[in-house]
């Protein structure tokens, strides 16, 4: 398995002979749409925190290959396990990106993810590193007793893989044969701890023989790359095939939040370096290459990202507040009694602000 | 007895308190085949304490899974499962070894369904057997209900007797929210009681008065149900009539029960095995100091294991309250 | 800062809390070279919070640790490193992570010299930034001290000022006895007050009584102390002097300083973030309806967070007690 | 490094070629010693719990090599972590065999290790899986900082590399080059759960490549091997080549403790056919085709054994019990004001019962 997936430095021509069919262009031009778009967006969301309008806000800025495959190689009925920087995943999966906005504004809204789409079973963002690994391998196991043939992806960072869970949910993949993905986003950095720093293993994939599963690397700056991986890993969990564990190799262009100054700890010049690989000029000059993208195109499609990343501010910004006893109501299936005189004074209470 | 509960449908059976937890989940699979079991050594060996026995011979190793031997991961996969519609009941060998599954139930289980507004919830049930008394190695003899009783999302349930170990069981499964359900290992095997097993499942947010006085009123939860049931009739001999109550749910707590009662008695004696300092019962003693204070007449007293930890069971019997100690306690609230 | 310190032995330095905390840290490193760091980011980036920043600097990565992304991890390494004669003070980047340290503080800090009579010992310091009020992401606001003063054995201390931050910091690493230390993270930067760093360290059981009266007494702890404190205000310009006591030491507890200031006042609130619910406002309830009933004049008013989790951070603000429901609540006492 | 270690039926000659000196014959002989002593002592334990002299006890038939050679591989300076089969260790370390019997009969004064010896620092036994090897983590940390030229060992079961600590531990040592050994004594089982449904990672030994450590299989059933197995491994802590992961396999020959019955999860077949496999009658036979043990000795030193562990029971027996106040006194280095009532009411309350 570990040919097709390239950890060298992108070669086009390779990647072209394989992905010969019209289909495959097509996808890698949605998948490109998807990125720029995705890219636009991150950009206005730290604009909206840095004028107080939005909370701390984790940017994906250099891992938009990464979770954009994800969202495309994922069929409706599989499952999706996000870690916090999925928003194209999210987007991908129908969560309308104002809904992402309300999520990182402080608001619980951000998280009912639309009935009629992918997403409307998906788990929300998970905070507590790697703690939703062992929540997939569950659900895993539910798509494995319930015959589904469906797959079930989860995404987490390189510092992720130093908790016991995530070794302990692969561990379980591979006893249980479980029709699931580990997908690790290494973006090479865990706040300010770099990867050497966080385990001593060749590379985090060979973690995978811990539980007698596979694992391999890819170039999570590759789209076309990032595709083929997980358009097997999942085809193979899909088919009862056992479980896989992917490591995505990216780098974290941004800081680690709004809330990082990532100057304090990471060398200018290796951010340099990184910026010379990120994943949307790469696949770009590809597709321009092939005829598949044109400067008209990019110019009419960055102006609808304009145009639907401004919406989407504008109703997150327009939906007025919760009201503060949904904070009490949605907490078990019914309000209980012990409940019912707390309920009262907060409804009777003052005040609440907005983002 | 599964077999037998069916050709006497009306009979209540004789059964210990574990028996009853094993009836009640062989009828929970058999009404919802949304109910899967998961923990360690439940399936070929049907629990250390025999919970599950027979459970995967009648619903065969999908539905009654041995896991690999690690509590967070029990209890992630109890979260998963339910987020998607299943109803898993995971066993936790013994509450000692709760602590590495606290992340995915304060953080995850009590929090999924509030989370997303609804459009997920987390019906799972975590067993655990509790307390001491079995003479039974370090961390086996736990009483740690406090800290779950904090966790606002996640009911706390805590059974008796093999009646209420049946009826609450069923009900925390059939519940659409998280329950850590709590049994009295000391109980398990105590004594055979009839167990009406047809019966609907009991709520799951009342206190159970299982004795009525007038002179003053005993709470507990668990075990220490029984020193505090022999401690009303000790207190009978001398006079003293004893109302007892079992709190059995600590989250969400009925506080009306206990506040009718005491508002009639005028003095309470509340009992846990485990230690005072930020056990339950100061939650019980500051319900009463609040709404409940203009009705208290003496101090309310809290009879407890000692503020340290379970010693190692040569000792065990010196830590946990006696009689002797709940007599006492009531006789200085009678003084008053 | 540290410079400064030596430079003027006797100046009092003008800190805000976080500098405190950095500067006891270095002081008591400096004082002890048994004391090491450990957490994650606390080396390169001197802490998400700076608490430890400079302090890779002055001392070096063998003394200030950067571990892999794992709390069971670092609890585990301070254990073992405090059985063997270090110091360790760990850092839980938000105490709404430390969940995943429990097995190891509950079952092995807070036991291992009982468990060994003594032989071996377990002072390590954990340090968790802790309480709401800054719009952070979910699971950055949590307030479950509750849990941990529950755990015999483990001491569980709460800073409200730069000067209390900093000498009860220099008490909890000096301990002999495992010492949870919870910085309330919403008064971190607040205000730079004049901190005398060459005093003693602060005692790590006593109330401090930060205003006197004699009308009713306000309980609190952590960042609530400042609402505490100007709804003593508001009461003082209604002609009411509220004795305002911060708590400071949750295990052990002060019970005299609380008993003896409302047997005076006859009237107590007790302010927490945390859910009341099994909250640690509860224990000082449950003492004040103990022992210190027949002084009580009023119910024991607790004015917390409900009984939810706290809510992302849009709605935080409805959920934290406020200055008015404080005044409130002593009105409401004040009317017995 | 494999191949000296091996799972392979065992073999006299090849072992007494690399064996060759007297010293290392001394040595054997020794650990013959240990072992038989520690199988009669064990039989005894068991018989005491049957008679209610002893509370719940875990025997350690099967696991007398694995043990023994620890405790022989061990320099006086080196640090112990045991878990609770490692009766023969902690023997060996300096532990009375009373102090083990008190341990099982519930009295804390068993973990209080004679302060003369290397025992005085080892860790108590741990009773939580696997929550030990974090810790062992944390003192091979302090070696290494204090450059004690020392190696931390740890033992755990194969049930408990199940646990996230186990690979927490382990990548921490990898990632700091820390003088950690852990050794696993795969017994085959898990109370009644098989090897096979903990993990499906080829072997154990395999798990040491998520941490980036050496790791390697050797025959837990015999000493010679496992001798050459934890010389090497502890030799490499000490000298700052960093942490090793051995697995060391054997059987589980008793019930997991005196309240389980593994009839109930375990074929006899299987358990007769490890019997032909177990350790002490194998290193007998080659002592004694070398002419360095005899049926003399055997008969000598059977009776000393006797001898030791009914002095040891007797002294276990003839304790009085401690007071209750003790559970209060050495909780907190001073008995803090708010427990001074406590102590009092613990003094004046009655009873208290023994095993
Ligand atoms: C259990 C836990 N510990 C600590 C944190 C604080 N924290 C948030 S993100 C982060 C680093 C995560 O790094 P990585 O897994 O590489 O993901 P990345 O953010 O780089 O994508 C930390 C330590 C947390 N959210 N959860
Ligand atoms: C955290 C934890 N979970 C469960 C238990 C109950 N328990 C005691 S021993 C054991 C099996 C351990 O198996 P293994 O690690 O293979 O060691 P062995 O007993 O076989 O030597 C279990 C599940 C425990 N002691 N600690
Ligand atoms: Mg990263
Ligand atoms: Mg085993």
């Amino acid at each position: 398995m570990n040919t097709p997936f390239t950890t060298t430095p992108y070669q086009p021509h390779t990647r072209l002979t394989r992905l010969g069919a019209e289909s495959n262009w097509q996808r890698l031009c949605d998948g490109y749409r998807t990125m720029v778009l995705i890219r636009q967006f991150d950009k206005k969301a730290i604009n909206l925190q840095r004028t107080g309008q939005l909370g701390t806000y984790a940017s994906c800025l250099g891992g938009e290959a990464i979770a954009t495959a994800a969202g495309q190689a994922l069929h409706d009925n599989d499952y999706f396990v996000p870690y916090y920087r999925d928003h194209a995943t999210q987007y991908l999966r129908g969560v309308p990106l104002h809904q992402v906005l309300q999520y990182w504004g402080g608001d619980e809204r951000g998280n009912v993810f639309p009935a009629n789409t992918p997403a409307a079973r998906d788990l929300p963002y998970c905070v507590p590193i790697a703690s939703q690994l062992t929540q997939a391998a569950g659900i895993a196991t539910k798509a494995k007793l319930g015959h589904e043939h469906a797959a079930v992806l989860a995404t987490c960072g390189d510092g992720a893989t130093s908790r016991g869970d995530f070794y302990e949910a692969l561990n379980v993949a591979g006893v249980w044969q479980l029709p699931l993905v580990v997908l690790i986003n290494n973006n090479q950095w865990a706040i300010s701890v770099p990867r050497a720093l966080q385990s001593a293993s060749t590379t985090l994939a060979h973690k995978a023989q811990a539980a007698g599963i596979e694992g391999f690397q890819v170039d999570g700056n590759d789209l076309p790359a990032m595709l083929e991986a997980l358009d097997y890993a999942l085809d193979k969990a899909r088919h009862g095939k056992g479980a896989t564990l992917v490591e995505a190799l990216s780098y974290r262009l941004c800081d680690h939040t709004t809330a990082d100054d990532a100057s304090r700890y990471r060398k200018a010049s290796e951010l340099h370096v990184a910026w010379q690989n990120e994943p949307l000029a790469r696949l770009r000059q590809v597709l321009v290459a092939a005829g598949h993208w044109s400067a008209d195109l990019e110019t009419g499609w960055l102006g609808e990202c304009q145009q639907r990343v401004d919406d989407a501010i504008e109703h997150y910004l327009n939906t007025p507040p919760a009201p503060a006893t949904d904070m009490l109501d949605y907490l078990y299936a019914a309000l209980p009694e012990a409940l019912r005189a707390q309920r009262q004074a907060l409804q009777q209470t003052a005040g609440g602000s907005h983002g | 007895m599964a077999e037998q509960a069916q050709q006497h449908p009306d009979n209540a059976l004789p059964l210990n308190l574990i028996e009853a937890i094993n009836h009640a989940l062989g009828q929970a699979m058999e009404e919802d085949d949304r109910v899967v079991l998961l923990g360690e050594d439940i399936a070929t060996n049907g629990g250390v304490f025999r919970a599950t026995e027979g459970l995967k011979e009648r619903f065969g190793l999908r539905r009654v899974m041995d896991t690999p031997l690690a509590e967070n991961l029990i209890a992630g996969l109890a979260v998963g499962m339910a987020s998607q519609g299943l109803k898993p009941v995971a066993e936790i060998q013994f509450m000692g070894f709760i602590y590495a599954a606290l992340e995915q139930l304060i953080s995850h289980a009590a929090r999924l369904r509030n989370r997303t507004r609804g459009r997920l919830s987390c019906p799972l049930v975590i067993r655990a057997p509790f307390g001491g008394g079995i003479h039974a190695p370090e961390h086996h003899s736990e009483s740690t209900e406090a800290l779950f009783a904090h966790i606002p999302g996640l009911r706390v349930v805590i059974a008796s007797s093999p009646a209420r170990a049946h009826g609450l069981l069923r009900a925390a499964i059939a519940c659409p929210d998280p329950v850590l359900f709590l049994e009295p290992k000391r109980l398990y095997r105590l004594q055979r009681l009839p167990v009406s097993v047809d019966e609907s499942p009991l709520p799951l947010d009342t206190c159970f008065t299982l004795r009525a006085g007038h002179d003053l009123t005993l709470i507990s939860w668990g075990a220490m149900i029984h020193e505090t049931l022999a401690a009303a009739d000790a207190l009978a001999d001398q006079g003293v009539q004893a109302e007892v109550i079992d709190v059995a749910c600590l989250n969400p707590l009925d506080r009306n029960t206990l506040l009718t009662s005491v508002s009639k008695t005028g003095r309470a004696v509340i009992i846990h095995e485990a230690p005072g300092h930020g056990g339950f019962g100061a939650e019980i003693a500051a319900t009463l100091a609040g709404d409940g204070l203009m009705q208290l007449r003496a101090p309310v007293e809290r009879v407890t294991g000692y503020d340290c930890p379970m010693p190692y069971f040569a000792m065990e019997q010196r830590y946990m309250p006696s009689v002797e100690r709940i007599v006492a306690a009531a006789q200085r609230t009678l003084e008053y």
